[in-house]
């Protein structure tokens, strides 16, 4: 399956043109550099033009494009070693959540991550990495494990939402999120939030209690996606760039906010176009991070998290 | 000017049940706490009136009622919401906290409204909930919320999503103070805050019939496969799902609070 | 429903035979105050007579007396006032094991036990007492609250076995076992244990690792049922009473063996003649426990808790 | 007399896989430490062959190798089965236990050999695993347990119960020390081991195939509305059921532990 939104068109003709004129080249063995190279500037001009005005609405299309680099996509190409741990030990393993244990620079570190599937099936399967009970669960076993072994956390988020579902309901998908939060609040170990791409409310901050909350460039992060903000807003769901707009879910307003630590830049194009330089990018920021918090003594971590969050909000006194 | 006082007076003596549709005396319904005495239907309570039925007489000393929401995304129609939600309310938000006594013990104790934008938790509703647990664990004082939101709210962005992380930061403050934290979910108890500080109680209680739960009904039935039980999304069904504790009928409510409070709290905690 | 167990049949006969007399007497204002006396006195001959000589298997046949009192009877009768909690905050509530808030005496104490049904109807909501993973889970929840307000526990244990199904089976009714003693051996308050009535295997030591493990006199305490162990020893069900020889499942044996503290004795005919006294009898004998417990300091709790179990153990070192 | 043992010597090269049936030839079929080269099956492993083929050469001291059961109860039959199981395994009771080495990493160790009456868990049985995180706790070494149990052993009646809480308590004196515990479940690991020390490690690793339960299928089915699934009770039913990490090829598991190690352990730890 691909996907092309509008604002990309134009840039993937110019790609299909220089894939063929590649070929051509190939093939019959002839000198088509220059136009190669003309073209290709033309395309990076054309990037550089496009993603300089994207609105709001154009980067939830990015965070949620279908090529974009996922969780598992993160930990493969940062990571050196990476083993996956599974279960909630109460009787279910929600592969919406994937988690383990992994080297990353010096560090030997506990990686959770909302994972998306990239075809039908895998997307049946993880859900659409939207998580069921089991799948917060599974990550506050890990969150406590990094606890007794004194490793850090990193965790990669991405999800449209917690699951709605009966089942989820049934067994306690509020609950659930609320005791994920909480868990990351006791940690007395370095914590690490990326949102990748869909930073989807309750089921996004779940897993982004964390001493640093990064976003790369392209990510969204939102307490309700505009979709249903623009059914509310405007009674009518069409209208969701306009949402996307008022609700302020780019990288960007969220530093001016204050709400997060750091935005990761994407490769001209976004993380799609090249995910291995995506992941360099993030890697290197993350240990960044863990550089810095890795000073801080056990207790302190705890409170710097908790005054972190403790301080946001706006409001006046009268 | 008289006789037009006189007419709207007769008008609101009476008072029809929001369920079973019979027409009640108004004076009777007041003093029955607002539960029909036909069907036990619970209809909603002002947070004020729900404090004030609450604790012990003339005991309430409301705190932080200073705080006034902003607008600090420039959001369509929030300014307008506010005023709407401050006049059908009479609130300036969505809770009101304080301190009162109940049954002899000093308490913390907030109230949502529902009546202010759904009960909805922006920068003001995150910040009086998160007083209330760091006063709770400074002055060894229990915290006792009754809870009434339809969730997050959406007009603030995603400043309105890290109120989650906040209170639920401060229920931690709380919790290693080792002092109680007792929930009373109200209807309708939902999303944002069901999945913070609501969930997170050492008890939690719940009105009979109260809606409570995670997404809106329809967005749940549609990521389902089967149709949901009759009672989804109730407290009823929360209660047999294990995430309730107790489900109370209101006037029992009181005497549940003040047992609660007797076994976790050292009998110094008592008023003599 | 009636079941009488043949050791019963004559004292049956006796009681039938006076509660006639009386009605008789009262119908028709005859005096047979001495006819009555006499077969009263004859009832507690016998009484005496059998209850002298009870075999292991008799034993096994009234700790499971459809008439014996259960854990809400005992509750009812010892507590001056309880107030049951519900639910594990995973999804489930299981009403075979039941949990609150007690006052006990000078004590405001958590209580769990485990709950037989009466009538048809309530054994089956009850699950006979089996409890699955969310009864486990739903006590350590509960074990927690304890800890957190400084409370005594106090279990009661009466269950044939944990519930063996596909359902508790997929829910992890082992790691649940596991975890709920884990949960006891952690707590810094005191713990009381009594088994009331079945102390069936994991299902039962799951809710008993506790400072004080007391037993009523006619309870029994095995590592597996005894048609069970027929089954595997003599290749023969029928043989469960030899088999119940052999286990040593009595409170006398167990408190020879040293495995339980104290043996509380049963008014005369068992607990099911008159669960008053066989409640006051508890009630006492656990206040003397709380009593002695509340003298040690946290830490002193749980250490002697792990001792008193660490040194349980028959073996040789050559 | 020379004759006959080489009949038996030939007889003794060949082994039949007891789940495809195939004939193999016996030093392969050990080389490739008894796992089937045509359908995988893992046969069970002796507790001692399993130790050896787990940590680094010629590290493994035993310890504990006094403790011989008892017979407590004079219970039916038992000093015949003891007889018998020490026949059957070549050892003295169903564990073994003691301190190795694994990829550099000090460690504690014990196997359990189903050989000897079922891998039942009596006196010594829980004394040896309570002493191995008594050990690891004292000395701040790593715990690594294969488990291989039909439960606790009958035989010394309440006695075996009271080892399910002795070994369990004994796990808490490990965690609290911070040390690391990893659990391999190999064929089969049941009942009272299962409801015990064994589900509370920190990793839990689980050969293919292994047989994983509480109750034996038969009880399972009976209490059970419905057919059990097809892989009930095996290791792949409990990985899905979120119970167990990983299931690990015999060949793979060494190499895991030692990663498991590197995690867990800090760098001092590991040996020059
Ligand atoms: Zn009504
Ligand atoms: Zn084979």
């Amino acid at each position: 399956m691909m996907t092309i939104f509008d604002f990309e068109k134009p840039i993937n003709e110019l790609e299909s043109a220089i894939a063929e004129l590649r070929q051509l080249a190939t093939e019959k063995g002839l000198d088509r550099s220059r136009e190669i190279a003309e073209l290709e500037a033309q395309r990076e001009r054309l990037l550089k033009q496009i993603f300089a005005h994207l609105r709001p609405w154009d980067k939830v299309l990015l965070a949620r494009h279908p090529k974009r680099p996922y969780a598992l996509d993160y930990i493969r190409l940062m990571c050196e070693q990476f083993l996956e741990l599974h279960g909630d030990r109460l009787g279910f393993d929600d592969p919406a959540i994937v988690g383990g244990l992994a080297k990353l620079g010096g560090y030997k570190l506990v990686v959770i991550g909302q994972q998306k599937g990239r075809d039908l099936k895998e997307r049946q399967k993880r859900n659409f990495a939207m998580a069921k009970p089991e799948g917060y669960r599974k990550a506050m076993r890990l969150f406590r494990l990094a606890e007794k072994f004194r490793l850090p956390v990193l965790t990669l988020v991405d999800t449209p939402a917690a699951d709605p579902g009966v089942e989820s309901e049934s067994r306690g998908i509020s609950e659930a999120i609320a005791q994920s939060m909480r868990t990351m609040f006791e940690l007395t170990v370095p914590t690490v939030a990326v949102i990748i791409g869909e930073g989807g409310s309750g089921g996004a901050i779940a897993l982004a209690a964390a001493n640093r909350v990064l976003m790369l460039e392209h990510a969204i992060y939102s307490v309700i996606p505009p979709e249903g903000c623009a059914a509310i807003l405007y009674r009518d769901p069409n209208k969701a760039p306009q949402a996307a707009d008022a609700l302020k879910l780019t990288a960007e307003s969220a530093l001016e906010l204050g709400l997060i630590d750091l935005v990761i830049p994407e490769p001209l194009g976004a993380a799609h176009r090249d995910p291995q330089t995506t992941a360099l990018s993030v890697r290197s920021a993350v240990l960044q991070q863990l550089d810095e918090l890795s000073q801080m003594e056990p207790d302190a971590l705890r409170e710097h998290r908790y005054q972190r969050f403790r301080r946001i909000g706006v409001y006046e006194a009268v | 000017m008289q006789r037009r006082a006189a007419v709207q007076a007769n008008a609101e003596q009476w008072v029809q049940c929001a369920k079973c549709k019979k027409i009640l005396f108004r004076p009777d319904f007041e003093r029955g706490m607002r539960v029909c005495p036909h069907c036990g239907h619970h209809h909603r309570l002002r947070a004020r009136e729900r404090i004030l039925l609450t604790v012990d007489p003339d005991t309430f000393r409301e705190t932080d009622a200073d705080l006034r929401p902003a607008d600090p995304l420039n959001f369509p129609d929030y300014a307008e919401k506010l005023q709407k939600g401050a006049a059908a309310s009479g609130e300036n938000e969505a809770i009101i906290t304080g301190t009162a006594m109940l049954g002899g013990y000093e308490i913390i104790i907030g109230a949502m409204d529902f009546g202010f934008m759904g009960g909805s938790m922006g920068s003001v509703v995150g910040e009086k909930v998160a007083r209330c647990f760091e006063r709770g664990a400074e002055r060894r004082l229990p915290v006792i919320l009754f809870c009434a939101s339809g969730g997050a709210r959406m007009q603030e962005g995603l400043l309105s999503l890290m109120q989650m992380a906040k209170t639920t930061a401060a229920v931690g403050k709380l919790h290693r103070a080792g002092m109680p934290y007792i929930a009373v979910f109200t209807d309708p108890t939902m999303a944002g805050v069901l999945a913070s500080f609501a969930s997170l109680a050492d008890v939690i209680l719940a009105e009979p019939g109260a809606m409570v739960g995670f997404a809106g009904q329809r967005v749940a039935a549609q990521a389902s496969v089967g149709k949901p039980p009759a009672n989804f999304q109730t407290a009823e069904f929360q209660h047999e799902h294990g995430m309730i504790d107790l489900i109370v009928p209101r006037k029992q409510l009181r005497p549940t609070l003040a047992y609660l409070l007797e076994m976790f709290l050292p009998e110094e905690a008592h008023a003599r």
